[in-house]
Parts: C-alpha cells; structure tokens; sequence
C-alpha cells in the first residue's frame, strides 16, 4: 500500500546504516536529488548503492559519495569527467566497486523484481568482469549466468504518482526506476506531483502503484533537477 | 582516392553503408558524428540505450531538457514516433538482437572480430563500462570506427587483443582511415578482407598488419589503391 | 457456532482475514466468490494475472467489453486507479513476491503446504495448468479454499500429496468449511494448526486427519468447536 | 522497418509450411481473428503454435486446429469448456500438446526477445511439467532451467499502430502481445487503424515499431472480435 507523505525527510525516515539503496537516474536524469538529499541528513553511513553512475558534479549521489556514507557501490560507469568525489574515494581506497555491465544491471534487477533466480547473458562472455563466473553454452552462443540484485530500498525519481502510487515518467529520466522500483522491498519516489485516483489512464500507467511504498511530492520544474543541494564547482 | 580519410569523410561512409530504415546505435565518440551524414531519405531511426527510439540531433539552446540526453548524458532531441522505455527493455532490445547496426569505437579489433574499447587496462585508471559490452554483443552488424595505427605506427587490428576484451567475435566491420575492412565467419575460420583502401597501397596495408588480410577481388594487385563503391549496405 | 461453514460464509471469512491495502488475487472457481464479502474500507486491490491490477466486479450488460477479461475469461470492470500491463509484467509481478494474499481452490493440501489443484492425475483427462503454478509459488501469503472433507469422506489434508503437485511448501493457510489451519514453519519442521473448528469438536477434525495438528490454544481441549475471533489478517 | 499492407491476406503471405507461429490473445482478446482466417486460406500447416490456449468454440485459433494445420501445440490451457477442436485434435493423437506454465510460458517468450540464454524460474518446482528438467538450489529456493521460446512468425492484434509500427492495445487485450512482438523474428500485427507517426505520445507507446515487420488495419469496433469468420456453435 502507497503512503504519500509531505516531506523528503519523512520519506527517507527509515533508512539505516548498511542498507543497500537502489538508486535511479542515469546521469542527472531521473536522480533523485532531493531525496538523497535529506538521506543524508539521515546520518546513515556504510550503505551499499547500485545506481548507474557514481555520482558526477556536486549534487545527490555525488554529495553521499564525497560525505563517505556509501561503503561500497554497484554501477556501470562511474569515472566522468566530473565524478571527482568518487574518484577521490576509489583512489584513497575508501569505496568499494563491483562494475557492471549497463545491461546485466538492469537485467539483474529486472531478475529481483520478477523472482528469478539468475540468468544467462551473453554480455561480458569472456571479459575480465566475468572473471570466476559461471559460463555456459546454449546453442552455441557463450553466457554468462548472473544473480538478481536486491534492495532494501530504492529510491526514484518520477514526474506524477496518482494517489495509489501508480507512476509516470519523463523522457529519459524513466531509466532504472521501473526496474528498481520492483527490486527493491520498500520503494521511495519523489515526484511533481500526486494526482487523484483516475487521473492516469490505466494504459499508461508505467509503473503500478503495487511497487510504490511512498510517495513525496517535491514540486519543481520537471525538466529540471530542482531545487537540490549544490556545492560550489569543484576546484 | 589516395588520401587517407578524415573523421567526417569516414563518418560520411559509414552512414552511407547503413540501409534505408535501419535501427542503429552510435556509440559514444567518433561514432557520433555518424549522424550528421545520415540522410533524411534513409529514414534511419537512433536507439539510445538509456531509453529511447527516435533520438534526433543534439539540443541546442531552448532545446535543453535535462530529462532527455543520450547515452554520452548530452541533451538530445526527440523526432516524431519516438519511443521511451526503461532500462530492462532498452537492453533487451540491445541484447535480443533487434538494433541492425551497431557503431562503436575501438582501441584494437582481432582478426577474428574479437572487440576492445572499453578500457586501456592501465593500473592506475579508475575502471568504467557502461553498455559498451552489451553493444558489441547484441547488434545485427557491429561496426568498428577507429585510426588503423596507433599514434606510435602499430596497427590496432592485431593477432589478439592486448586490451581487455569488450566481446568475442563481435566486429562484422572495420572502417578506418586506411581501409575498411570485412570480417566474415567466426572463430579459427573468420576471414578479413580489405575492401577499400585510403592513401596507402593495399598490399602495404595488408604488409603493417600482424594478421592475415585478404584484399578485395576489386582491389586486386595494383600497386596504388583506389576508391571503391561502397559494400552492400546492411 | 457448531455448523460447518457455507461456501458463502468461507467466503467471508477469507475476506475479512484480508488486510486492508493487500493486493490480492484470487483464483477462478470458488475463491472469486471472496471478492462479494470484500469491505470497500478494506481497500483491496484486485490482479487478475491476465494483466491488470485494480480489477472491478464482473460486467454487467453494456459494460461486457471482450478486451477486458479476468483470468477465468469472464467479463469483468476496471476501477479508478487500475493499470495494464503484459503477461510477462504480469507474471513478473506474481513470481517476484509482490502480491500479499493469493486465494486459490485445491484438491488436496499437505500438512508440509503442498498443493494439488492444477489435475486430478486422470489419464484420459486433458491437462491444462493455467497461472496455477505461478499463483502457488510468488505471493507472499497463499490461502486455499477448499471443503475439508473429499465425497468419499476423506480428508483433503493428507500427508502427502496423491494428486499431481502444483507447489511445494507453498500453502500458509487453509480454509474449509470445517475449520481454518495455520501452516507454519518449512519442510520437515513445518506444523499445522486448527485455528478454528465448525460444526465438529476440533479433536474429532485432528483424529480424522492422518496428519499431525496441533490445537490453537484457544480452542483448548474442548468437546466442542466455538467460534473464535479472526486471525491476524496478512 | 515496419510495412503497412493493406489485406490479411498480403500480411500472412510469406508464412510457409512448419514455422513456429507466436500467436497473441488469451480466450479471445487479443486474439487475432482475421489473421488467423487468412492464415487458414494459405493452406500452411505442420505449423507449431505458441498461444495461451488452445483456441475456443469455432473461429480463430480453433478452426485452424479444426483444419489440422496445427502439429504442436505450445500452452499454458489448452483444456476449455469450448474447446472441443482441440480436444477432438488431441484425443484423436493429431496434435502434439507442450504444456507450459502460464508465468513461464511469458518468461520465455520475454527471454526469447531479451536475448536471454536460459533462466531460472521458481515456477514448477516439484511438479510434473518440471520432469527431466534441469534444477538448482539458489539461496535456500528451488528452481527449473527454462529456455528461451523464439518464434519465426508472431501473430498479434493491437489497436493502434502509427506509421513507424508503434503500437497500443486495448485493456487485457494487451496479455502477450509485447512479448510475442519482440520474440518473433516477422511480427505482423492486425490493428483497427493506423495513425500518422506523431500520432501517439511516445511515452504511451507500447510495443516501439522495431519489434514490427507488418501491420495491416482491419477497422472494425475495438470492442468486438471483428467480423472475423464464425462457425454454426458445435453440435
């Protein structure tokens, strides 16, 4: 069932150390800047983070990263040219990272949402982030059998939730937050609004609110980032 | 033609090598600029992994919409029929073999296809893939787009690969500043054939790679290499 | 009350042993029959597994829309707050635990949970299994509805299954005209108890069970069933 | 790239003698009738259908079991009060029947489009239709190997498709349409109308025109079946 609370702070209320937080957003897109801003303020410390990217600028997973909170973190692509909170981490050591292919991200927490076990894929077949892994081949073709990834939470970002939770997005900020919304156990959303029951035509409904537990309504203009924490540019 | 190719006149050639109403993604960097030579009447439509079909060309001014960029995180636009989806699907699109033409950039290719460009493997360097693996494996075609030498004159088509791998087998073809290349059958029996040559004799293309290369019947023996039209599209 | 249960009145039960806010789906045959005992404040949500959350009640008349079928291909409506989605989300939804009650009717229930209700085993038959095996396996609570008693007198509840398995282990509770079972614990260690009895003395319903059932204690060693309050809803 | 043709007929033309046929609909929506009845007057048969059921009283999928074109049959519920085409089929050994669980019937359909090598699934577990198959143990939960389920021919009915084949459909109409579209190597879909491109938001779009080869419109009220081909109820 969708609770639809009045602030970041009480949406992120019961996130403790050593959780581990599916984060959306690819990019700025879709990163849930103000939630993660009030997680910070949370204090909660040694978290696990699977998110595409580790955080680039000043701002949301960027901030988390530089405050040290996260202990270790799943993604794809973390080194951009402005991920230097990461960066500092990972050469001092004090961040750990398990890289994954894009698609074997979001194909793993496509797993944990829809209760399968594991998979093969042929991406990574033969590439030293398969190194250890199971292989098999099927039909002649080369896999690779990967496990789902679960969350304590996840947290996303949306454009509009109706009062069930049933979600929209927008654009490509849609990205992980399907997907990491049906991996997680408790699902936390930022949207720009919350709209009454019917206002979203059941077609179009992207995610259903069965995968919702709570809802914020941070309004804000929708294409962009809102209101969020910023530092100065980075020296 | 005797000269090597620029970056935009091979970025022009791969995107005449591309079919009328294809499905394609442009890896990040050099392959990029492919769109700029694709023409209206190709009606070729631009997958993005992070999302979407339909991707138009990059947004300028009051295009910007931080909600929609490319898989390089820069603000793009959206043609008519596009589509967004989530993650899961635009990977199973990549993977389930649905997008006809892949074009990615490369540090090395082996004579057997095999792909490396996702990192130097320096020890110092802070690891990052992307959907770099998932690209090389899932497309119908995958074009590789690169220098043929390394700035130190060794050629990045190699015997094997001394990058880590990206993907196994993958590269159907190699368009350089030299030559571009084919690549047909797989494994201990794959072929690579130079089937144009730029700004060098064939047979000394063929004579600074480590590999075996077959030339073109239409390149035949001349000592000079000469422009070709192109291969068939696909 | 010292009667056994009508299916109307099991009906009920379940119903309000639902938790408000539960997404549920309930199986075709006689668990549908839970949806008319359903409280509007309970705030239910209905699957039908055929792609839809926020199910109404079967059409009537000119609502009869073909496109919009439950999983027993009956017309049924949509209400506000509803969504749509395909088999593979549908199913994805159901095996991922996201469900919080699933009803289902059964031939047989073991004292481990396992459940037979997908065939009788009959050779001649025709098979057909349906969501049946997805329903048993993914929510996080699975209730069954079935008479305790098969025509022959014997009990549904047996030891171990002689019908073809539809799930194992699966079953948390049981719902039968002559009392509810709570199943607890996995395996081996799993145990079943009489919660409450109907129209039997609850020793008489253990002694004609060939499995192991403990008493709730309130129902104490009493020669006589008495109604009890309700379980804690799930 | 997506070809609108004009007949049934054109849209089924290259179907030949044993293909595989992914065939959409569960009971009757999504059922596509009329491509169906011109699948008939190509005379193709030994063909291996995937479908949901088994076809139901006397139009669609059940006369072409009726006609015994069918020889395998790959299903979750083949067995219906109406469905005695196949029943007579099957007790007369005419066709051969693969039954498969509803949940992991789509499972392979998806993985089939996904590109997925194998998966485990916890559905069937234990059970007759998991005998002989592969099985493993994966954090205390049993589960079965199953494979991918590709088709050479998808057949499905949608509502809307725009120019480019992007695609709607209509309520529990939708059920395997997606799926079947992406696991087919030639998807060809009945709609009751196509739209010019733009015509549909592309945040509402369904299946995206890559998974469709051919798209034929078949106007007719969205709500009914068409005026596909009927029999006289069976005797």
């Amino acid at each position: 069932m969708t609770h639809i609370v009045s602030t970041a702070e009480e949406a992120v209320s019961s996130i403790r150390d050593g959780c581990t937080i599916l984060m959306g957003g690819f990019g700025n897109a879709g990163q849930p800047f103000e939630l993660i801003d009030a997680l910070i303020d949370t204090g909660a410390e040694s978290l696990t983070i699977v998110s595409n990217n580790a955080g680039q600028g000043d701002a949301g997973l960027a901030l988390l990263v530089k405050e040290r909170r996260v202990r270790r973190i799943i993604c794809s692509f973390p080194r951009q040219k402005d991920s230097w909170h990461f960066d500092a981490a990972y050469r001092a050591g004090e961040i750990e990272l398990e890289l994954v292919p894009q698609g074997n991200l979001a194909e793993r927490l496509r797993a944990a949402g829809a209760g399968i076990g594991a998979f093969y894929t042929p991406t990574g077949y033969g590439t030293e982030l398969a190194r250890g892994k199971e292989t098999r081949t099927i039909e002649g073709k080369n896999y690779v059998l990967e496990y789902p990834l679960h969350g304590d939470f996840a947290l996303i970002k949306a454009l509009h939730a109706d009062e069930v939770g049933n979600l929209q997005y927008r654009k490509t900020a849609r990205n992980f937050g399907p997907i990491m919304a049906a991996a997680a156990s408790t699902t936390i959303v930022q949207v720009a609004d919350v709209l009454s029951v019917g206002a979203i035509d059941p077609e179009h409904v992207v995610t259903p609110g069965i995968y919702v537990d709570t809802v914020v309504a941070l309004p804000g203009p929708p294409s962009t980032t809102g209101n969020h924490r910023t530092e100065a540019p980075h020296e | 033609m005797n000269k090597p190719l620029t970056r935009d006149e091979l970025a022009k050639k791969v995107a005449a090598d591309i079919s009328p109403g294809s499905y394609v993604n442009l890896g990040i960097g050099q392959p990029t600029k492919v769109a700029d030579y694709l023409r209206p009447e190709q009606n070729i439509t631009l997958h993005t992994e992070n999302g979407m079909l339909g991707m138009g060309p990059e947004a300028q001014d009051s295009q910007v919409d931080e909600d929609l960029i490319n898989a390089g995180k820069i603000p793009v636009t959206e043609t008519p029929g596009a589509s967004y989806f989530h993650h899961a699907d635009s990977f199973a699109m990549m993977r389930g073999g649905h997008l006809d033409v892949c074009v990615l950039g490369a540090f090395q290719v082996s004579a057997r296809g095999d792909l490396a460009n996702w990192s130097t493997g320096s020890p110092d360097s802070i690891p990052a893939v992307g959907g770099a693996m998932d690209l090389a494996v899932g497309a119908k075609a995958v074009f590789v787009m690169m220098s043929l030498f390394a700035k130190d004159g060794t050629a990045k088509i190699v015997p094997d690969l001394t990058y880590p791998v990206t993907g196994l087998g993958c590269v159907t073809r190699i368009y350089t500043d030299h030559g571009v290349f084919l690549l047909s059958g797989s494994g201990a029996s794959s072929t690579l054939i130079l089937h144009e040559a730029f700004g060098l004799p064939a047979e000394e293309i063929a004579a600074r790679l480590d590999v075996e290369v077959q030339l073109d019947h239409k390149l035949g023996s001349s000592a000079e290499a000469h422009f070709q039209s192109p291969v068939q599209p696909v």
